[in-house]
């Protein structure tokens, strides 16, 4: 058993335990739903990261194979994690979810909402 | 670990149930995808349980019971047919008969079929 | 091995994915073709699978070359082809009919069909309870989509009904089949007859739950009171030859009663022997009274003939529940005499429905059909063979009930319930008959016509009355011969598992 | 050593599913109960590399790959619900 | 070979008139005679034979195990009644040729009366009690038919409803008592039951098996409470009325006494139950007869009275009082046939029956007046015509009998009663019709019959007056050998004699004669003493009888189903509960004693979660978009204990189907209204939860029950067979592929049938495409987010990469064809959502249907592979190949068959998905397209 | 920019070789039969996906891109170290904020990647890109569009986009030539 590979592990599990734990704190203590869609997207992205490299060096401990594939879970997080997000902001707009009281460009925020809903005009510029 | 086990199948069969009883196409596919869940843990578990056992040989000395796997994956599936054709079959009979009573029409209030009888 | 077994499940299967290929796919003569005649060749093959099975005794078929009990097994014994031969001479019938038109008014008719036979042969013949589940799966998946074949509010919603009940019943029959499989460690129908006679008296009352569950299942697809109320609307609503072709599929309830209820629980289960049977003899009495007292209240042939249907599975079940050879045979006498004649019954409202314009087969005074004397005769003669009124099959049928109950707990309750019913269906045929023929408002007459294939296909079915009548020696001692084998658990244990040892 | 971190890590990762579930049933809105439903997927999938590691086998992998897939997709399509109604169109 | 042509040319004879519809109405009439005739000359023939005693058998084997062998018996009594049938059979053929009118079709008529005789000639020339019974239904329905002859009458079809509620009851009555006739006898042989009668006397079921048996002939022959439905039956034709109900059906029942006498008679009971039926009956039948102002009614009621006299000579015990009865048969037969007729004659040649429009007809048609006056004659029992001397026996009898002890001479009394009121309908059947004035407003002038017509009348007159003057040359014969049926060889000593010296039945049938002149002449008053009475009105009774009972009847099934489906379901698991609930509270203790594993921290979260979500589901059902999302955890769940328990496959096909099965909800939900309204009652609910809470304490402690009990399967082989018999290490998948593997073709079957069913389900669905959502927002403006679209072509080929994988290493490692094309399916869903039909379309035309049908031709051929090589059904291959450079691989018929499960998944999903998506665009599954 | 590919029985390169290396992770083999099937796969697959494929930019700097995503790596650890800082820290102290970016990239593709390389880095999420141009008629002339983000802790509104223009949406228009 390689000393080294072993701390590795720990480290990388460790640290994307953190993450995906902080992520979900974030969920629940932020203020409103942007402020919360932050946490879901980032840092548990970075911990599930990290946590799939801990799995990497593990399975690679093992003399015969270098395990991999993990990668590939990887890859396709950081594909559809913002795609997610994307999604869910633009629901949000749509359904005119309120931000927190002292979010600031609030008209970006109302002009955002318009955009998400207006039927017709389709050229219509967002300048004031 | 196996009385945690049966008591998921039997909430999870109670809360079906329950769904399954309510008067609307909705709420009784709910319920028939939560009885399912029962079912097919009930199935698994008929196998007895085993933590460290996947049936892949050669990765393990002590096997599950690899039968009750491949009930319920047929049972997986035959259960995804059932839903969706009841899913669809809910829109049909919305679009047919105007509404999502589970007998495709409101029932009368109790009162109002009081005073018809009279 | 004789491939022939297989057969009844593997032509409709094939049949159905050629009818939705190129090149028979493009035009509806040769979907319509390919289906009757594969029907028609599915019907030989039965026979002569029953022919052969009469000389050879009961027969398996091992898929995948794995033996007994560990890979699935065919089992083809009088039982099983006797039903596979009702089922093809029906099929026929309404395939017959279904082709004069009917199969048009919506998509995949013929396919569906041919599915539903594969379900219902497959049903037949499986030696495997699990199999069982999956037949059954089969043939209600194919009977929810033929259904509401031809659409309408009334076929939506019943089949919301049927769906749902099928649906909790099947979940009902996994539960069962898990239990079984968690306590006899098998799912080979009779190596699970063989295991529960080694049954350790602790897993007894289990093994009991998970039968009287499946006694549930059978008990729903049988239309079993209180377990019935799904089949007067579904009946009544189906297009003519799915309604027809359904008058099997009670029927299959009852199979698998007797299947499950002789050999897994027959006389070599000790404790467990007949446990169904205390439950059977009166919710079977209570069913076919409902049943009779459904003719009298329907406002409809249709609905009436659906409860028809009932009565027929109320008699049934009562000599599932007697157990002995003289009911078994009668069942299965029964059994081939009611659907077939329930089926022309279906077939025929649905002529009388078209030629009556609106009022359709409502029993009020409507205008006259347009072929009285062909219409009337074929009415008179089903109503005749449906009411046990000789000469037709039912009568033989009705004597063969009664006098199976010589002997049984409870004769004089069946006796006394049977002739009622009997009474009650006379009235509400008659009535049925005078109203849809007699009572004739206004002289304006339909132009429609009952169309040669139509016809065939009624007299097919009522043609099946007239054969079970005069061959009824050779056709009685086949049914006998039939209960003896399925009653000789020991025997189809030593056929199916021949290394098993002798049993005590 | 190694069991303890996983063992720990294990710790979290359930502390992380119940925060996650505990928005899913608080709301208030429901884009704030999807976001939780996908981040509890993507939790789910630590959760099974987890007992990979714990096991010492590889046959857990496929089930996380195709958990990252169908969170996705879920989410995709319930957002796309609350969008347009029509999620094909 | 006689008898059986006996029966066999009147069954032929059915066809006859059908033959010959076209034909003259003459042709058609002689034809249909012919076979009757032949058959009567056959019958004849057998005379010598017959009344030496002999009787002639014969039989055939029909079925056997149920004692049913077709036997016919000629014996002296079954000579009798055929003589009966066949004799006056042709007369109605004769007559009704010129009594059916030109609207009147007379092919179905002389084919229903040919049926009905073939019927009744069936019943009397039986050898086996079930083919009595067969014949005897046969001539309910043919009775049936024939009262029903005019059915756009209502009177005629309730009439006839009536007479088969009627009759066919009694006709199950007596099926009972034939099965225990031939149960407690051992044989249903007519000969081997005859024989019994002490055996069946003595038995326990006698009194049963003899009520079952006279309820069968009492309801059949119109005895008293069941003779209502003879007078309703008029609405028939008069020769209908003239065969069935005065010669032949209603004495099918007096026939099975006398054919039974042997056997059943004797007893106290039989005397009882028979002899005062038939009392009551000849009273009642003879007193109502007097008021009816119907001619046929009169006759009905006559007949009723007088079937009563011969079942009350029956019910005597005495020999000599058989030969009465048996006398009395061929003596009402003959008299009364002909007065149905010339009743009939009147009718037709006058218009009306009412006797009270009907006067003088004697004027009108004198030679019609005659001979009815004879046949009145003979029926009221005046000397010198037949029907006085089986009175005059019929007296003795009465005067013979000790049955009521002191009381006895009670029956003598009211037979003369009886006697007294048959005389007075006589006479007025004569005088009120052919005298007392002038016809009133009938709608044509009377005249006489065509000839042929009244030739029926004359001969059976002519009988009567012969019969009557020598009888024992005549009839003597004939009487013998049948009384000597009827009493098994017992002859008693008896004298055809007309005179017989003063003696108390002269004097009795004086009193008779005197009484009823008397009677008539007072008439009046009792005419108007009996219009005082309430009149009852048996038709509509019964009518209202039979409304009353379908409308109960439709109550009750109303009311024990209410089509409520939430009452089915609710039965069905009250049915679970009881049957599986039982044996749990049977069971000693719940545990099996098998070691548990203990709960750790991870898995009691990962069970708590399941639990909260799936309570949430129930507690948040009406909204249903969170119902969704909660019942998503819930899977999720599940897929994760699959993981944990040791099934990776399952875990993989379980998330899998949950994708596809959120986005169909979603899907439906579009069409579906997005919150379930509070609708059930407090008491409902409080039922329901206790019902789930039930079924769910059964599902949970069963699961218990089950997995702390120890346990060998049969598993055991398929992990020790897999590598070595299967080709591969991933025994699940094995055993999906291999080992059972018809249940995984029968399960792709299933997916498929689902897809087309699905198709044809949205098949010209009218749509509803709400234009906001729950809260009423309109919908958001893009329909096909930029990073989506771009994200989900980029996806595409990495999740057909994946699903490759997944596809080809499914045989050894946790995967498989349903995983991967679930993987396809919900990659190209992704499109479907991301970038909308139109473009998929565009890009890829398939009819999914055609994939489906490919998936599974894939499969069930790879199973059909195996029969070229005499291997059974779906039997594997697999072998392993050293290439050069690759090494060795491996090639497994599994695979193919996988491939099927592959191909088929991915069209089924996206058939029922993207049909789904269809229904808002413009391709829209409709019927013509799939032609 | 080039938006035809250059062999037709190759149409993405680039997916090709990641499928390339993707087959090879999977099977965790470098065994000559998998590099055999890689192969065939990493061909095979792009040439049935093409049709599902709406014309884009190709990249034409190669280099300059895997730059451009060990750089995204970069961030997203360095970004997303700020943001478990800000979740665990005060809530009431965050400075949330929706900015709008002026967008010069037109492409699908390009704009994807940028939206995605905002959402995992520096405490932003892209929350929409308007206006949309699904219902431009095709020879109408794109409209100037704008990349709406919220973002977590503002500290300056237009340091952020400045950044965001150059660190982002500049070395995509290099690579993609647009
Ligand atoms: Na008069
Ligand atoms: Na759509």
């Amino acid at each position: 058993m390689n000393h080294w590979l072993e701390w590795a592990v720990a480290f990388f599990l460790l640290l994307g335990g953190s993450f995906v734990l902080i992520g979900s704190i974030g969920l629940v203590r932020m203020p409103d739903f942007f402020t919360r869609l932050h946490g879901p997207t980032k840092a548990t992205t970075l911990g599930m990261g990290g946590i799939l490299l801990g799995s990497i060096f593990y399975f690679s401990m093992s003399p015969e194979t270098l395990s991999v594939h993990e990668m590939l879970i990887t890859i396709f997080l950081l594909i559809t994690a913002p795609v997610s997000a994307h999604m869910l902001i633009k629901t949000a707009l749509h359904h005119r979810l309120k931000a927190v009281e002292h979010t600031q460009g609030e008209q970006e925020l109302k002009r955002g909402q318009a955009f998400a809903s207006k039927e017709g005009n389709r050229s219509e510029t967002p300048d004031d | 670990m196996e009385t945690l086990f049966a008591l998921c199948i039997g909430f999870l069969t109670a809360c079906g149930v329950f769904l399954m009883l309510r008067g609307r196409t909705f709420p009784v596919v709910v319920g028939l995808t939560m009885l399912s869940y029962a079912v097919n843990l009930f199935i698994f578990a008929s196998g007895r349980l085993n933590l460290k056992g996947a049936v892949v040989l050669g990765t393990s000395d002590s096997y599950a019971d690899p039968l009750p796997q491949a009930l319920v994956l047929t049972a997986i599936v035959i259960g995804f047919a059932m839903t969706a054709f009841l899913v669809i079959l809910a829109i049909r009979a919305r679009a047919d008969l105007g509404n999502d009573h589970v007998d495709g029409s409101m029932p009368a209030p109790r009162h109002a079929k009081r005073e018809r009888t009279k | 091995m004789n491939h022939l077994i297989l057969v009844p499940i593997l032509l409709p299967f094939l049949t159905a994915l050629l009818i939705m290929l190129p090149p028979i796919h493009y035009s509806a003569q040769r979907r319509r073709w390919l289906s009757m005649i594969s029907t028609a060749l599915l019907l030989v093959v039965s026979v002569v699978l029953l022919l052969t099975i009469k000389q050879q005794g009961l027969t398996f078929y091992a898929l995948g070359n794995w033996q007994p009990p560990f890979g699935i097994i065919m089992v083809a014994d009088l039982v099983s082809c006797i039903m596979l031969c009702l089922t093809a001479f029906l099929a026929l019938g309404a395939i017959s009919y279904g082709s004069a038109g009917e199969d048009e008014k919506g998509s995949f008719f013929h396919p569906l069909f041919q599915f539903q036979l594969m379900g219902i042969n497959g049903a037949f013949l499986t030696g495997d309870l699990f199999n069982l589940f999956v037949f059954f799966e089969v043939l209600l998946i194919a009977s929810y989509a033929l259904l509401i074949h031809a659409g309408g509010k009334n076929k939506t919603r019943a089949t919301v009904h049927y769906v749902i009940l099928n649906l909790t019943g099947s979940a009902v029959f996994l539960l069962a089949l898990a239990i079984l499989y968690g306590t006899l460690g098998t799912l080979n129908i009779a190596d699970m007859a063989l295991k529960v006679t080694q049954l350790p008296d602790d897993n007894l009352m289990l093994v009991k739950a998970g039968a009287l569950m499946l006694l549930i299942v059978f008990a729903l697809k049988a239309a079993i009171l209180p377990l019935q109320f799904w089949l007067p609307a579904t009946y009544a609503s189906a297009s003519a030859p799915v309604a027809a072709l359904f008058a099997v599929m009670t029927k299959i309830g009852v199979y698998a009663l007797l299947r499950v209820f002789t050999t897994i629980f027959g006389e070599q289960a000790g404790p467990l022997q007949g446990l169904a049977n205390s439950w059977l003899w009166p919710f079977g009495l209570a069913t076919m009274l409902l049943g009779a007292i459904g003719v009298l209240a329907s406002q409809d042939f249709r609905k009436l003939v659906a409860n028809l249907v009932l009565v027929s599975v109320g008699s049934l079940v009562v000599l599932v529940a007697v157990q002995n050879t003289a009911a078994h045979a009668a069942v299965l006498y029964y059994t081939v005499h009611s659907t077939l004649i329930c089926g022309a019954l279906f077939l025929l409202a649905d002529l009388i429905a078209t030629q009556r314009g609106k009022a359709q087969d409502r029993l009020v005074a409507a205008r006259r059909v347009n072929q009285p004397v062909l219409l009337g005769t074929l009415f008179v003669l089903c109503a005749i063979s449906v009411a046990g009124l000789p000469p037709l099959s039912g009568f033989i049928g009705k004597v063969m009930l009664l006098q199976a109950a010589f002997g049984a707990n409870g004769q004089y309750w069946l006796w006394a319930i049977l002739l009622l019913s009997s009474l009650l269906v006379l009235i509400g045929l008659s009535r049925a008959g005078s109203t849809l023929f007699w009572r004739v408002s206004g002289m304006q007459k339909a132009e429609e016509r009952v169309q040669p294939l139509q016809l065939f296909a009624v007299l097919w079915l009522l043609s099946a009355s007239l054969l079970l009548m005069v061959f009824a020696g050779p056709l009685t001692e086949l049914s006998f011969a039939a209960a003896r084998q399925l009653a000789d658990v020991l025997g189809t244990i030593q056929s199916i598992l021949p290394g098993s040892g002798v049993l005590p | 050593m190694l069991a303890q971190v996983i063992f720990l890590v294990f710790g979290m990762i359930s502390l992380a599913l119940l925060l996650n579930l505990w928005r899913l049933m608080r709301g208030p809105s429901l884009p704030d109960r999807i976001l939780a439903l996908d981040t509890m997927y993507i939790n789910s999938i630590a959760l099974i590399i987890l007992y990979g590691l714990l096991m010492g086998s590889p046959l857990y992998f496929e089930a996380a790959l195709l958990i990252a897939m169908i969170g996705f997709v879920s989410t995709v399509a319930v957002c796309k619900f609350l969008l347009r109604g029509d999620i094909i169109e | 070979m006689n008898v059986l042509w006996i029966l066999l040319l009147p069954m032929l004879g059915t066809l006859v008139p059908l033959l010959l519809a076209k034909q003259s109405r003459s042709r058609n009439a002689w034809g249909t005679a012919a076979a009757p005739a032949l058959a009567l000359a056959i019958l004849l023939s057998t005379t010598q034979s017959v009344f030496s005693g002999e009787v002639l058998l014969q039989q055939w084997q029909w079925i056997p195990l149920l004692g049913l062998d077709l036997t016919l018996r000629l014996d002296g009594l079954a000579y009798l009644f055929s003589l009966l049938i066949l004799a006056i059979g042709l007369l109605i053929i004769l007559y009704a040729r010129y009594y059916l009118s030109e609207q009147d079709s007379m092919p179905r008529f002389y084919s229903f009366l040919m049926l009905f005789m073939t019927a009744m000639l069936g019943i009397v020339l039986s050898g086996n009690i079930l083919q009595i019974w067969l014949f005897w239904e046969l001539t309910s329905i043919s009775s049936f038919l024939l009262i029903s002859f005019w059915w756009h009458k209502s009177e005629a079809r309730r009439g006839a409803r009536m007479a088969l509620t009627i009759t066919g009851g009694g006709g199950l009555c007596l099926l009972a008592a034939f099965l225990l006739l031939g149960n407690i006898a051992g044989s249903y042989q007519l000969a081997d039951i005859l024989e019994q009668g002490a055996l069946i006397q003595q038995h326990s079921l006698y009194p049963l098996l003899l009520v079952l048996f006279l309820l069968g002939c009492f309801t059949k022959s119109a005895q008293f409470p069941f003779h209502f439905w003879l007078p309703n039956a008029m609405a028939a034709p008069t020769p209908v009325s003239a065969y069935l109900h005065s010669a032949t059906m209603v004495k099918a029942g007096i026939f099975l006494l006398a054919r039974f006498y042997p056997a059943l008679s004797g007893t106290e009971l039989w005397f009882l139950l028979v002899s005062l039926t038939g009392l009551t009956t000849l009273l009642v039948g003879a007193y109502l007869a007097l008021f009816k102002h119907d001619l046929k009614g009169l006759l009905a009621y006559s007949t009723i009275s007088h079937l009563g006299l011969i079942t009350l000579l029956f019910g005597l015990n005495a020999p000599l009082a058989a030969v009465a009865g048996v006398f009395h048969i061929i003596n009402h037969a003959t008299f009364k046939a002909s007065l149905f007729m010339a009743a009939g004659i009147i009718d037709h040649e006058s218009g009306s029956r009412d006797m009270r429009r009907l006067n003088g007809l004697w004027q009108f048609m004198p030679i019609t007046a005659t001979l009815m006056m004879v046949a009145a004659a003979a029926m009221a029992g005046v000397p010198l015509l037949n029907g006085f001397l089986s009175k005059e026996m019929f007296f003795a009898e009465t005067l013979q009998q000790h049955l009521l002890g002191a009381l006895s001479w009670i029956i003598p009394l009211l037979a003369t009663v009886a006697a007294i009121f048959s005389v007075a309908y006589s006479l007025r059947l004569i005088h009120d019709v052919f005298f007392n004035g002038q016809p009133k407003g009938l709608t044509k002038t009377p005249h006489e019959p065509p000839r042929y017509m009244r030739l029926p009348v004359e001969v059976l007159v002519l009988l009567c007056i012969l019969v009557g003057i020598a009888p024992a040359m005549l009839v003597g014969g004939l009487l013998n050998s049948a009384a000597a049926a009827v009493l098994a060889g017992n002859l008693p000593e008896y004298s055809l004699a007309i005179w017989h010296g003063f003696n108390l039945p002269l004097l009795m049938s004086a009193i008779a004669l005197a009484g009823g002149v008397l009677m008539y002449v007072k008439r009046k008053q009792l005419f108007d003493f009996q219009s005082a009475l309430p009149g009852v009105d048996t038709l509509n009774i019964f009518e209202q009888l039979m409304k009353q009972l379908t409308r109960g009847a439709e109550k009750l099934y109303n009311w024990i189903d209410n089509g409520s489906l939430q009452r089915y379901m609710a039965l069905l698991l009250t049915a679970f509960v009881i049957l599986a609930g039982l044996p749990l509270i049977q069971m000693d203790a719940l545990g099996g004693g098998r070691a548990e594993i203990p709960i750790d921290a991870v898995n009691a979260t990962g069970a708590a979660m399941l639990l909260i979500s799936a309570f949430a589901t129930v507690v948040w059902h009406r909204k249903r978009v969170v119902a969704l999302l909660m019942i998503s955890v819930v899977g999720l769940m599940v897929s994760i204990a699959f993981t944990r328990f040791s099934a990776p496959d399952l875990a993989l096909t379980q998330l899998s189907v949950e994708v596809v099965t959120i986005i169909l909800l979603m899907l439906a939900l579009f069409f579906l209204p997005h919150k379930t309204p509070k609708q059930s009652e407090p008491s409902k609910v409080v039922r329901d939860l206790g019902l789930a809470s039930l079924v769910g304490i059964i599902v949970g402690s069963l699961s218990y029950a089950i997995m702390t009990r120890p346990f060998t399967t049969i598993s055991d082989f398929f992990i020790a067979n897999a590598k070595t018999g299967g080709g591969g290490t991933n025994v699940v998948n094995v055993i999906l592929v291999d080992f059972r593997g018809f249940d995984t073709l029968g399960e792709i079957a299933v997916l498929g049938i689902a897809a087309l069913g699905i198709f044809k389900l949205l098949t010209r669905i009218p749509v509803f495409k709400p234009s906001s959502d729950g809260e009423g927002r309109p919908w958001a403006r893009e329909r096909h987010p930029l990073l989506l679209a771009t994200v989900a072509q980029s996806i595409l080929p990495l999740a057909l990469m994946v699903s490759i994988y997944i596809f080809f290493r499914g045989h050894n490692l946790p995967g498989g064809g349903f995983i991967a094309g679930l993987i396809t399916a919900v990659a190209i869903i992704l499109l479907y959502i991301s970038q909308g039909v139109d473009w998929v379309k565009a890009r890829m035309n398939i009819e999914y249907q055609r994939v489906v049908a490919v998936g599974l031709l894939i499969a069930f051929m790879t199973g059909l592979a195996s029969w070229l090589f005499g291997r059974p059904y779906l039997t594997s291959w697999f072998d392993y190949f050293q290439l050069p450079l690759f090494g060795e691989i491996e090639l497994a018929s599994a695979i193919a068959f996988d491939l099927g499960v592959y191909v088929t998944v991915v069209g089924a999903t996206l058939l029922i998905l993207a049909s789904l998506g269809k229904m808002t665009t413009s391709y829209r599954p409709t019927h013509k397209e799939q032609l | 920019m080039r938006m035809t590919p250059r062999f037709s029985w190759l149409p993405t390169p680039y997916r090709s070789l990641l499928l390339f290396v993707i087959w090879l992770l999977l099977n965790q083999s470098l065994a000559l039969l998998h590099l055999f099937f890689a192969t065939v796969l990493a061909i095979g697959i792009p040439w049935i996906c093409y049709r599902f494929r709406d014309p884009q930019p190709l990249i034409e700097r190669p280099g300059l891109a895997l730059r451009y995503i060990l750089r995204v790596f970069a961030d997203i650890i360095t970004a997303n170290a700020q943001v478990a800082v800000l979740i665990l820290g005060p809530v009431k102290k965050l400075r949330p904020a929706f900015v709008r970016i002026p967008l010069d990239l037109q492409h699908n593709l390009p704009l994807t990647i940028l939206a995605a390389s905002v959402s995992m880095t520096p405490g932003t999420v892209s929350a929409d890109i308007y206006p949309s141009i699904e219902h431009l008629a095709p020879d109408e002339p794109q409209p100037q569009r704008w990349l709406l983000i919220h973002v977590l802790d503002m500290d300056n509104e237009a340091e952020l986009i400045a950044t965001i223009k150059s660190r982002y949406e500049a070395p995509l228009k290099e690579i993609f030539q647009c």
